[in-house]
């Protein structure tokens, strides 16, 4: 009986893939191969023993870190700069990064969608230095000029991802609100934003832990903090120095990469 | 008559936790963002906008731009691409949607509790090492030029993706891989069958996106003198060379668009 | 033996300038010496001095600060090869656009910048002369910044966003003569004395031969040849002479002083 | 009229070139009408529901809702079209970690501004509202649960407790008792009758429970391959029409094995 | 035996502290044996599926699996266990954009090697098995559709059909019928009791048809609030019991308002 079932059995033929698929991704493999292939690398260098051994010895540079009070009391306030600076930029771009995520991804129909695309393209290429230099001339030397430069950059960058994210979203909820007449926004509140928060929250949250590294690389326009201080120790081969500071960063990130895990955990749970 | 609300009163405390923790916050960044408006700062921004044009477009320094475009891109990619082979098992390991014995309980094992708090600690201290660090110690190694800025991106790299990775997984809808690994599968397949199909287009927008990062984010390429956009951005700010800026940032623009553009169409692909 | 020569400078100014800069002379090397000269640009002081130290470069353009670092961290294996005739007797400049300061002790609570962090002209000598006008810098400042490079200190003074700055003299001559800063808004109100700066350095290691080689052919510049002509003109040079790790000890003296080197 | 097909054809954005859902189909519902829509699995309920809610765009044939042409007029007329309609799908697409309450309420979106949509989800405008509607459903209990914690028929009496709040002329509802045990789909189905009676709006209700249907509405039109097979007053339908309607496929065709020509023997609905 | 249980009583993890969906609650099932699980919305039918799944650990009591304690043991040998159980939820819980090949031949991720498993994704191993298993649903035509273009029955019988596939001893089927019509209904049954004679396989499947439940199964289990009210044969079952079981909660408490009480004695079970 199996058998003849098997006989009769026409199985459908399998659908193949479009000839775009393939030549998007032969096009992408090609990039890797590129890449690697017109760069000059050189991998040995990393086996030998020598490499161990200066790793070693650089690592040993930072060891014992720095520990007097009066260095960590000025860790201390470093860091709460650049605590406040990276969060009050992120917290402005989260704001902002939702209400432009919304028409990015294509609730106002396609013509915004494109509009404030570009909008967001072009915060998030220029670099938070420029920013910087060209606040700088705005708002005067000190940390309010790296935190808008933060605040704009990370804007363009959580306006992109948020749309992503609100696009990747399953429809069905949203649509079905929709489709009863609500309007777009509404929508968007009721089903979209419940569905995607856990996702916007990781994305904010680890956008500050970036922006706490990047306001390292916005000493230049005054607003020092922890960057500055590790530019400095480092251009002087403070290790020991550094180390702290770098201590301080690790734990810094840390604390943040926790906070959205239990933040996550409270949502997804 | 309906219950009273439970989780209003939260929310009032909530608030005022936050106005309480974000009021010192304010004063440490000098958040006066009136003094942006006043006519001699908008003056001087307006200059400095304005040395913007028109941009730079010398031959020569076109040709520049062009090869520093081709080696940020060439650096970019083989970076990510090591990154993310590195990172993707990372994730795998840290991510509690795919843990077996949380199924049940709720609660994850100690001994694979330890071992992801490791690993994400491990990726925590791969991307907060500061891009001047690695340069340092790359520099050490291999010297300077394109291998230690590839092995730079590669490293803080495989730290954020292997976070970001995880945490996309984390917080899509669990059903799917839930039944899977319930109905007794492992963990890698339930991974291939009911997570990735599910977060498939979250992950592929990131990863283009941080790949746009990666080109945009060249400065440990300059501490590494590997060249690239990055380096040839931070000469001409310190110049104030507005010309220059303004023909490289457009190059960025459009790199920037065509990353877009890419992922739309690999997305669009998977539906 | 190895074929490539690999030569850094540290980036004191814009790293595209000192390529442009080392051009002709890196040819004119490489012809000398019969290797391959490479020049790498890099955009971090640090990074230069620890290449060096650990055979990843053999000859990098170093301020007289970032020699005493490197001749520290190597535990006095870095060389100074030559050094510029001008190098003898540098100094610092501090410039300002605003009208009531007129000598160190007036930068007393104003926003000050100096160049990079492991500069010689554009931070440990003008510290060290402030420190020796009573004034110290982490304290008695409103805010101190690091714009990085001199050319940057000259930009954010001119565009007023510090009080006052502190730069080598030569990028500030060469900036002048360019017409690229306004002399009637941006003023020298202190000229620092005289101290040994710049030189090239090599590895103590590095094959004897190859260093006499590379020495005579800095010592033979000299700008009647058109060759040589160009090339001591882009380094800003009159001529090149020996030099010595003697020369650099008040350098250490001043970093030690200053708290910059351990 | 509430609804009007004239040879009205359908087919999925996603579906094959000639894979039509609905086949020139035409169909006429008056204002109050109460109708139960029934046919096998694939026949087309869904799309049919969807195409009277404007969700889905006809490819021929010509649909007036409410005697407009929704797709003739313009996007915001044919919006506020929709707020006269309410569509409860199949499987509620609730999303989750939302409280009962919000979904509830949500039924109320097309009549609030956005600024009460949002001060609603700081703190529900009209939890009283939400509270009776769940009442009618025996889901009180749960106004501040979340919809994730929910059973499966809770989550499907909270979809329906939302058509309650809704202000709509017309109710769409697909499958709404799928997921319920007996007593409560007659109760369900009582109150959703009687509401659609008070407010004298439309009720169009696509069911798998033949008897149900014969039992509570007095029209009936049956579905089968995207085409009306009957559409007949409830009292005129025979068992013979139900038996055919649900004719197993396989019938038709030459048994694949003898398997399948038992089963479908056996296959006669009992419910 | 293949499951027994001694006063277990089970808590969801994010549910109140008292609040558990089932007290204290004993049944034993022998290899082979075919339950239906009936019982009004909310009384606990999933999360007892869920307990028999270990995929939700009971808090009290004590559970025995293929006469082992899967929760004293070891997370391995679980989850070893686990591949012998085949628990179908409520909504199939399936990814959108994935094929329905691969949908129903998950069903084997717990027999294949990681390998076979990537292998799978990129050609499917064995899509005859596939094929056959939906033919048995009449679903395979769509062997290669997307599991979101799929009707709410489609998907429902995916998820049976990735039941066919697996190969486990024991089958806890939650609401299979809910989007089926009668036929499909009778024929879903008939192909799973089928099956599960065969592999000399438990079935137990919850139903909210009682009908079918009491035609199709020779024991029937009656929850209701996470208490069993019955356990008898199907043939010792009278009409009064069943109406005890679904008795609406209304009638116990003093009617909340006129209408309430109107409908609660409107809802006898009629199918
Ligand atoms: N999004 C879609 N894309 C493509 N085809 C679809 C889509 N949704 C449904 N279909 C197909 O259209 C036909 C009708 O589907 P529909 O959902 O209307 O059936 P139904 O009568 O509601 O069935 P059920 O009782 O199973 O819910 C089916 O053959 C189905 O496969
Ligand atoms: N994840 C959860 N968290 C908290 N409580 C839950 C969760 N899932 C179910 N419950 C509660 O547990 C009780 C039993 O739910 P269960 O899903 O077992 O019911 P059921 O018999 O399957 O009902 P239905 O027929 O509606 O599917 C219900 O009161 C429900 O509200
Ligand atoms: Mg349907
Ligand atoms: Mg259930």
């Amino acid at each position: 009986m199996k058998s003849e079932l098997k006989a009769e059995r026409i199985l459908p033929p399998a659908p193949r893939m479009h000839w775009s698929s393939v030549l998007l991704l032969i096009g992408l493999v090609a990039l890797v191969v590129a890449s690697f292939a017109t760069l000059p690398l050189k991998w040995h260098d990393f086996f030998t023993a020598t490499a161990i051994q200066s790793t070693r010895e650089f690592l040993h540079g930072f060891m014992p870190p720095e520990l007097r009070p009066v260095f960590l009391h000025k860790i201390a306030i470093a860091t709460f700069e650049t605590f406040a600076m990276s969060a009050i930029g992120t917290l402005i771009a989260a704001v902002l990064g939702v209400l432009l995520g919304l028409p990015a991804s294509g609730r106002f129909g396609l013509t915004a969608r494109l509009a404030t695309r570009g909008v967001l393209n072009v915060l998030r290429s220029i670099p938070e230095l420029v920013w910087a230099s060209v606040l700088l001339i705005a708002a005067g030397l000190g940390p309010f000029a790296g935190t808008l430069a933060l605040a704009l950059h990370t804007f363009g960058v959580l306006g992109r991802l948020f749309a992503d994210a609100f696009e990747n979203c399953p429809p069905q909820a949203a649509s079905t609100l929709r489709i009863n007449g609500a309007h777009p926004v509404a929508a968007f509140f009721y089903a979209t934003l419940p569905q995607s928060s856990p996702q916007l929250m990781s994305y904010t949250l680890y956008r500050w832990e970036n922006n706490i590294r990047a306001a390292a690389i916005l000493g230049v326009v005054g607003a020092g903090g922890l960057g500055q201080m590790l530019k400095y120790h480092l251009s002087l081969f403070q290790m020991q120095q550094a180390a702290s500071v770098i201590i301080a960063m690790i734990l810094m990130v840390g604390v943040v990469d926790g906070l959205s895990y239990l933040l996550r955990r409270m949502m997804t749970r | 008559m309906p219950p009273r609300d439970p989780a209003w009163r939260s929310r009032i405390v909530g608030c005022i936790v936050f106005v309480l923790v974000l009021w010192p916050m304010l004063v440490q960044a000098e958040f006066k963002p009136w003094i942006l408006f006043d006519a001699q700062s908008l003056q001087a921004t307006g200059n400095f906008v304005a040395s913007f044009f028109p941009p730079a477009h010398s031959a020569e320094f076109l040709q520049l731009v062009a090869v520093s475009t081709w080696e940020t891109v060439a650096m970019a990619t083989a970076g990510m691409a090591l990154a993310m082979l590195a990172a993707i098992p990372m994730t795998l390991l840290s991510t509690e949607l795919l843990s077996i014995s949380r199924l049940g309980s709720g609660r994850v094992a100690r001994l694979p509790a330890w071992l992801r708090q490791i690993v994400r600690w491990f990726l925590i201290v791969l991307r907060s090492i500061p891009e001047l660090v690695w340069a340092l110690l790359l520099v050490r190694i291999v010297g300077l030029g394109p291998t230690a800025g590839v092995i730079a991106i590669a490293l803080t790299y495989c730290g954020m993706l292997g976070k970001v990775y995880a945490d996309i997984l984390e917080s899509s809808e669990a059903a799917a891989s839930n039944a899977l690994l319930q109905n007794g599968s492992g963990r890698l397949s339930a991974f291939l069958y009911g997570a990735l199909p599910e977060a498939s287009s979250e992950l592929l927008s990131y990863t283009v996106y941080r790949w746009e990062c990666a080109i945009r984010g060249s400065i440990v390429m300059g501490f590494v003198g590997a060249g690239g956009l990055g380096q040839r951005m931070d000469e001409s700010i310190k110049m104030m060379a507005g010309g220059e800026l303004s023909t490289m940032l457009i190059v960025f623009i459009l790199l920037v668009a065509a990353a877009d553009g890419v992922s739309a169409l690999l997305r669009r692909r998977l539906d | 033996q190895q074929q490539v020569f690999r030569v850094s400078a540290i980036p004191d100014e814009a790293p595209t300038e000192l390529q442009r800069k080392f051009k002709p002379l890196g040819e004119y090397l490489s012809q000398k010496i019969g290797m391959k000269v490479e020049f790498t640009p890099v955009t971090d002081y640090a990074a230069s001095v620890e290449g060096l130290i650990n055979h990843k470069l053999d000859m990098v353009w170093f301020g007289g600060f970032t020699f005493v670092q490197a001749n520290v961290r190597s535990g006095g294996k870095i060389v100074p090869l030559v050094q510029r005739e001008e190098d003898e007797k540098f100094r610092s400049v501090f410039i300002t656009t605003d009208k009531s300061i007129n000598k160190l002790e007036d930068l007393k609570g104003k926003n000050f910048s100096f160049g990079a962090e492991s500069s010689t002209s554009g931070h440990l000598m003008p510290r060290s002369f402030l420190l020796s006008a009573k004034i110290n810098p982490d304290m008695d400042m409103k805010r101190v910044s690091y714009s990085g490079a001199h050319d940057a200190t000259v930009a954010a003074v001119a565009g007023g966003k510090v009080d006052a700055g502190a730069l080598n003299i030569s990028v500030w001559e060469k900036l002048i003569e360019a017409g690229k800063v306004d002399t009637s808004k941006v003023r020298v109100f202190y000229t620092t004395p005289p101290y040994y700066d710049y030189n090239w350095s090599v590895r103590s290691d590095i094959d004897p031969a190859v260093r006499k080689k590379l020495t005579d052919a800095f010592l033979s510049l000299n700008a009647d040849t058109p060759q040589g002509k160009e090339i001591l003109q882009l380094q800003r040079a009159t001529r090149f002479i020996p030099t010595k790790p003697e020369n650099y000890k008040a350098i250490e003296a001043a970093a030690r002083n200053a708290g910059l080197l351990k | 009229m509430t609804f009007e097909l004239q040879e009205i054809s359908t087919r999925h954005i996603g579906a094959a070139k000639n894979a039509y859902a609905l086949h020139s189909l035409s169909l006429r519902i008056a204002q109050g009408e109460q109708i139960a829509l029934i046919g096998p699995s694939g026949a087309g309920k869904t799309s049919l529901l969807h195409t009277l809610a404007c969700a889905l765009k006809p490819e021929q044939g010509s649909l007036r809702v409410f005697d407009e042409n929704p797709w003739a007029a313009q996007g915001s007329a044919r919006h506020a079209l929709r707020a006269r309609l309410f569509l409860a799908p199949q499987t509620p697409p609730l999303p989750p970690r939302q409280r009962v309450v919000n979904a509830v309420l949500a039924g109320r979106l097309p009549q609030w501004s956005i600024w009460q949509a949002i001060r609603s989800l700081i703190r529900p405008i009209d939890p009283a509202a939400a509270y009776d509607a769940l009442a009618h459903f025996n889901l009180q209990d749960k106004l501040y649960a979340r919809v994730d914690r929910l059973s499966g028929g809770e989550r499907q009496r909270c979809g329906m407790a939302r058509a309650l709040v809704s202000q709509a002329e017309a109710f769409l509802v697909d499958e709404p008792l799928s997921a319920l045990d007996p007593t409560l789909s007659v109760q369900t189905l009582n109150v959703l009758q009687r509401e659609a009676r008070t407010r004298n709006a439309t009720l169009v209700c696509s069911l798998h429970q033949v008897e149900l249907a014969r039992a509570h509405f007095p029209r009936i039109v049956g579905l089968r391959d995207g085409r009306i097979v009957f559409d007949a007053a409830s009292s005129d339908i025979s068992d013979a029409m139900i038996a055919e309607l649900y004719r197993n496929r396989q019938d038709e065709l030459l048994p694949a094995s003898p398997d399948h020509s038992e089963i479908a023997v056996a296959a006669t609905p009992r419910c």
